[in-house]
């Protein structure tokens, strides 16, 4: 399950090439605005790159050449079109937990963390009985039965986890999972993405240090849409290059370990 | 706020926003512009006849006729119109504000002309006429005509009802369900459909109710046969011919039937 | 009448019991030929008649574009003559009825009519119909007679146009045929016009070409021109041919 | 995509989803459905007559009229309509059902009827007739009478276009609007409406459309004569009685005049 | 400007009472679904609550009876209306920052900012500099032109900031400003609103602890819909008694300081 990626998106001022092993955890780390849920979104097949390429295991997502217009010895194609390959979303088997919980307003909170199983064949039975371990494990099987409108901030955040994760990607594309959670949830909820992440591709953006710390093997960080540093968490953390690294990791003590 | 508002049904406490009380007072203006003509009409019914007129042969048929004819159209019209009024909303591609305005033009039609450009298509002597007279099959001045007119007319009401909910209620959903692996298909079937849900009952309202009122395509296109092609409007216009009441009688059952039918079914619900 | 073909899809076809004739008339004639029809079906056990009304300009684009009509009456000679010129009529039509015009006043004739003359009146609101359709056909020749020119404030498209607002009371007069005032009943006043035995209108019918009911077409006509036909057409108020 | 696509306008790398491909075979047949009897009228058209029959004095004077009586209709259905509708989607109020019911009323109706209708209320003899009178408002017989008559068949479209995209966007904006300070009528102008936009126009054009195509209840309550309250669809109808040509000429005329017209104006942009 | 609260609201199990001072930031912490964003609701005057009263200053938010069907003794109106006063949100002059951005999607980001002040009467060219002046203090001036689907999720929240402190509002309702703000922004984004809260009463909803001490001169604690701790920030913090709290508490050492 290599994941492989590499895209340029002119309009986002993004230009990045990275991989993901198999199982690994990836953290993208960097400021408002620097990329980070532009890649994801890459990544899920919801955008376009102007041009790039990107692989999981062998299959291809996107194989697009640059646009004629910027490569002046290209074999530029009379009818102006890019040729390429781009695999929609669906058939990607990636899932993207976006910033904003993005429930379906019309289904009650069980049958949205049932839609990913569903989708993917499974009866309607087994799609509720999954559905209920996910709501279980993410604490808010109280709300098995409401609308969506009925959440709080925080039980809506923790339902999209669960119907993220019960889709059972084989990439897992995270946007700021612990928002909105409370101080009590949130170590449960990160040992609940720990024992998920284990041993699953997962890229997983985050403004908190110690999510990174705990689930991240490797970080990224992004400015500007470009990389500025990259390695295992520990060793990045332990001796920050970047300006933006040394604010995010000051007053984490970690350049006593390896 | 009476007691059942604060106890029952939708109203969970939020507080109604947005409707300066101007806008009541105009809305209400605009209501009764609406009512009082339906009003009058009702005052000018002959009761003591009003139930021999409703119940005769003639009329019945042609209720049972027009109900049967307009439903098949509304179907009609939810077949094709939904999905014309995604591609006009959710794709694009070039022409398509041409595309949208010749989808609308049946509306700005006069029925009749409507009626003389259905029979110069399926009539006997149309452009698909011959083929269709090799299959054996007639269309014109018979109950097909009635619903392909019905149809015709009836379609632009759908299409621009769901494509203004569609364009309304952006693509974010979808999008979501597609990352959790639904392909376009079920995309389509348990996240766009729902969502437009209001659009797509209000649009289905208007068809039937266009389809159950068309008159001047239908009279043109397939006849006025008793049974087969006479539907309660084309019912109504003869009746004028020799008995003005008895014509507004009729006028009045459709208009109870339309009420029924528009109070039984029409009740879009925000999702909000 | 009643129930021809209720269940098949094309008009005109053969019914298993018998015969399916279809007549195509002017919507002035709904009621007398409903009723010629019942008494057709009465003398031609297994005939089924059956009726389609419309406009004339409709009935002529539907024979036009082949419905299956076997026989065409027409609420003028005018109209009878776009399909003999198109060669669509078998044989020559001929002339069942016969109409005038007259004044109709609402019931209580606000505007105090009695004569042809008081319709140039300019507070006068009169309504005709347009020179184009059949009931407006004689309103030319009638003026002429007359020595009127009429300013109408409204020209319309049918007669039940004319009538409608008579009896609604907005127009002040309207010009419509003798039998549209008898079907009117009540709700109008019937004035006649002296002069309006000089402008006739003639109602023709005849058998359409190719139709698969010739002969029974042939025998309605007759049936229409005969005694039968000319009683119940003389009790609505038809002239003799 | 074209290399245009990719460049310009609204297309931003965002990936079209949500639309399986076989709407868009259907929505194609559905298209050509609408279309097929248009371009078959047009082959039905005589075009060495066609300069003259639409340059005529009638015709010129009716398209006039039409395009005047639409255009003042059409204001009317907003003004009028756009409070409806937010009365119907955003207040709760009993017997709301019945209200909607009654707004739609006019689309059943078969325009003869709705004609009829008018005649009893604002005739002179109608239930407001007197007031009118009294007034020194003569209504029948005038232009007035037409926008009214083309107000009244319009306004249901109006209505539940606007009504179904107020649905679908919910009242979150309008909180968030009022929590800022803005009044209702603030809130109205500035985010209500430019939030149903889409909807707006969409509704706007289906009204225009429905207006510049009304025939039979103009005819009923206006009357017609040339100049005053004969409007396209009326002349055609005339025109027809003697010459079939020159009618389907002059529905040519209205069918490319209601083109312009929509491809003109007819720009809803979804805002998700 | 004194803020005085008493509210029931059966639907959301929500029972409270509370008062802010003039001048004074109260922090409102508590687990998801505690009950939190409907109290600001409830004083933003987007919820009516079952009864309960609320003033600001002497002016009546609202002022509603228990209704009679649960008051065996009351003075129960023979129509079922309940008697009340209850004014709408424009005229409280509160501004409510919910959990989500929502900026108008059809205005650009400038735009979104002066509408307070231009619903409070300001000319449009006086609106625009106050926008601008407040893009500029949350460091979002960059994209003053752009319409708010272009942002991104950080720089959306921090344009809902500035659009809420530029309607200076005589109670400020903050739902969770700081959420998905990147690291480097904190600070700066504290300190904006440590200066905007100084001589304002506002009522903050965090989940952070550091905010709470930063920004907040007394913290209400809720549970399931009550109060359950209450008290000046240091010395709630420093003696935490909920379970809640010492959660949300610890590793801060605050102990020693009074
Ligand atoms: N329409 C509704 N909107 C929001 N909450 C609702 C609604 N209906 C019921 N509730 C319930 O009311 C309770 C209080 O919700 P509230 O949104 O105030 O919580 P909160 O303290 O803001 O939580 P969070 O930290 O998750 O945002 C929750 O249990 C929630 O499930
Ligand atoms: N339609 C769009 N949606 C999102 N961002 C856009 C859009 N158009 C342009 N952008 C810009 O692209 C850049 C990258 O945005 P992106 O959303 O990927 O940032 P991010 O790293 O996720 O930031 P944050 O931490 O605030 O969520 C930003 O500068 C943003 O303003
Ligand atoms: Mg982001
Ligand atoms: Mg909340």
């Amino acid at each position: 399950m290599t994941f492989e990626l590499a895209a340029v998106m002119r309009r986002r001022g993004l230009e990045v090439a990275f991989t993901v092993s198999p199982g690994e955890t990836v953290a993208l780390l960097g400021s408002n605005g620097a990329g980070k849920s532009t890649i994801l979104e890459l990544c899920a097949g919801l955008l376009r790159p102007d041009s790039g390429k990107a692989t999981l295991d062998g299959q291809v997502f996107f194989d697009l050449a640059a646009g004629g217009a910027d490569r002046a010895g290209g074999a530029d194609r009379a009818d102006g079109r890019r040729p390429g390959i781009f695999t929609p979303p669906h058939a990607r088997r990636t899932v993207l937990l976006a910033q904003e919980p993005l429930l379906f307003p019309h289904l009650n909170v069980r049958d949205n963390v049932a839609f990913g199983p569903r989708s993917a064949g499974e009866s309607r039975a087994a799609s509720r009985l999954l559905a209920d371990e996910w709501l279980a494990a993410a604490e808010v099987s109280d709300f098995a039965d409401r609308r969506p409108g009925m959440l709080s901030g925080g039980q809506a955040q923790r339902v999209a986890v669960a119907r993220a994760l019960a889709a059972s990607p084989r990439l897992l594309l995270l946007d700021e999972p612990m928002t909105a959670l409370d101080v009590a949830a949130v170590p449960a909820q990160r040992q609940l993405l720990h024992r998920v992440l284990l041993d699953r591709s997962v890229i997983l953006v985050t403004h908190d240090p110690l999510d990174a710390l705990a689930l991240a093997d490797r970080v990224i960080v992004l400015q500007g849409g470009r990389i500025i540093e990259e390695g295992p968490t520990r060793s990045v953390f332990a001796h920050p290059q970047a300006e933006f690294t040394r604010a995010l990791t000051f007053g984490l003590d970690l350049s006593a370990s390896p | 706020m009476s007691r059942s508002d604060s106890h029952t049904g939708p109203h969970d406490g939020r507080v109604t926003l947005g409707v300066p009380r101007w806008t009541l007072l105009v809305a209400a203006l605009g209501v009764l512009f609406i009512m009082l003509p339906i009003v009058g009409m009702t005052l000018r019914v002959d009761w003591s006849r009003f139930g021999a007129l409703v119940t005769s042969e003639a009329a019945v048929a042609a209720l049972l006729l027009s109900l049967r004819t307009a439903m098949m159209s509304t179907v009609l019209c939810l077949l094709f119109g939904v999905p014309m009024a995604l591609g006009l909303a959710r794709s694009r591609f070039p022409g398509q504000r041409l595309v949208r305005a010749v989808v609308l033009l049946p509306l700005v039609l006069p029925p009749v002309v409507g009626g003389i450009a259905l029979l110069s298509t399926f009539g006997r002597r149309g452009l698909l006429g011959e083929t269709f007279e090799v299959l054996g099959i007639q269309i014109a001045f018979s109950t097909t005509a009635v619903v392909l007119a019905q149809t015709f007319v009836a379609l632009p009401f759908l299409v621009l009802s769901v494509e203004a909910t569609l364009r309304a209620s952006g693509a974010r959903f979808e999008a979501v369900a597609a990352t959790l692996g639904a392909t376009p298909g079920t995309v389509f079937r348990r996240v766009t459909l729902p969502l437009v849900l209001p659009g797509l009952l209000s649009g289905a309202v208007l068809a039937f109710a266009r389809a159950l009122g068309e008159f001047g395509a239908t009279l043109t296109f397939a006849g006025s046969l008793q049974g087969v092609t006479r539907t309660l409007p084309l019912e109504i216009y003869l009746q004028r011919e020799t008995d003005a009441d008895a014509a507004v009688a009729l006028a009045l059952l459709l208009v109870a039937v339309a009420l029924i039918v528009m109070v039984a079914t029409h009740r879009p619900r925000g999702l909000s | 009448a009643g129930t021809a073909g209720a269940s098949s899809g094309a008009t005109g076809a053969s019914t298993e019991q018998g015969e399916t004739l279809t007549v195509f008339a002017a919507a002035s004639l709904t009621e007398t030929f409903t009723e010629l029809a019942d008494r057709f079906e009465a003398v031609h056990p297994g005939v089924t008649v059956a009726l389609n009304f419309g406009g004339s300009a409709d009935l002529v684009t539907q024979i036009r574009e082949g419905a299956p009509a076997d026989v065409f009456a027409a609420a003028d000679a005018r109209t009878m003559a776009k399909l003999s010129g198109d060669g669509l009529l078998d044989g020559v039509p001929v002339v069942f009825a016969t109409n005038t015009l007259m004044i109709a006043v609402p019931a209580d004739n606000p505007a105090g009519i009695d004569s042809f003359a008081d319709l140039a009146a300019p507070n006068v609101d009169v309504v005709v119909c347009a020179p184009q359709v059949p009931c407006g056909t004689a309103l030319p020749a009638l003026e002429a007679a007359a020595g009127v020119r009429l300013a109408p404030v409204s020209e319309e498209n049918a007669v039940t146009g004319v009538l409608g607002k008579v009896t609604s009371g907005d127009a002040d007069a309207g010009l419509v045929y003798v039998t549209d005032v008898t079907s009117a009943g009540d709700a109008v006043l019937g004035i006649p016009v002296p002069e309006a035995d000089q402008a006739v209108n003639e109602y023709p019918i005849a058998v359409v070409a190719g139709s698969e009911q010739a002969l029974l077409g042939a025998a309605f006509t007759r049936f229409v021109t005969g005694a039968t036909g000319q009683t119940v057409l003389g009790a609505a108020g038809f002239g003799a041919p």
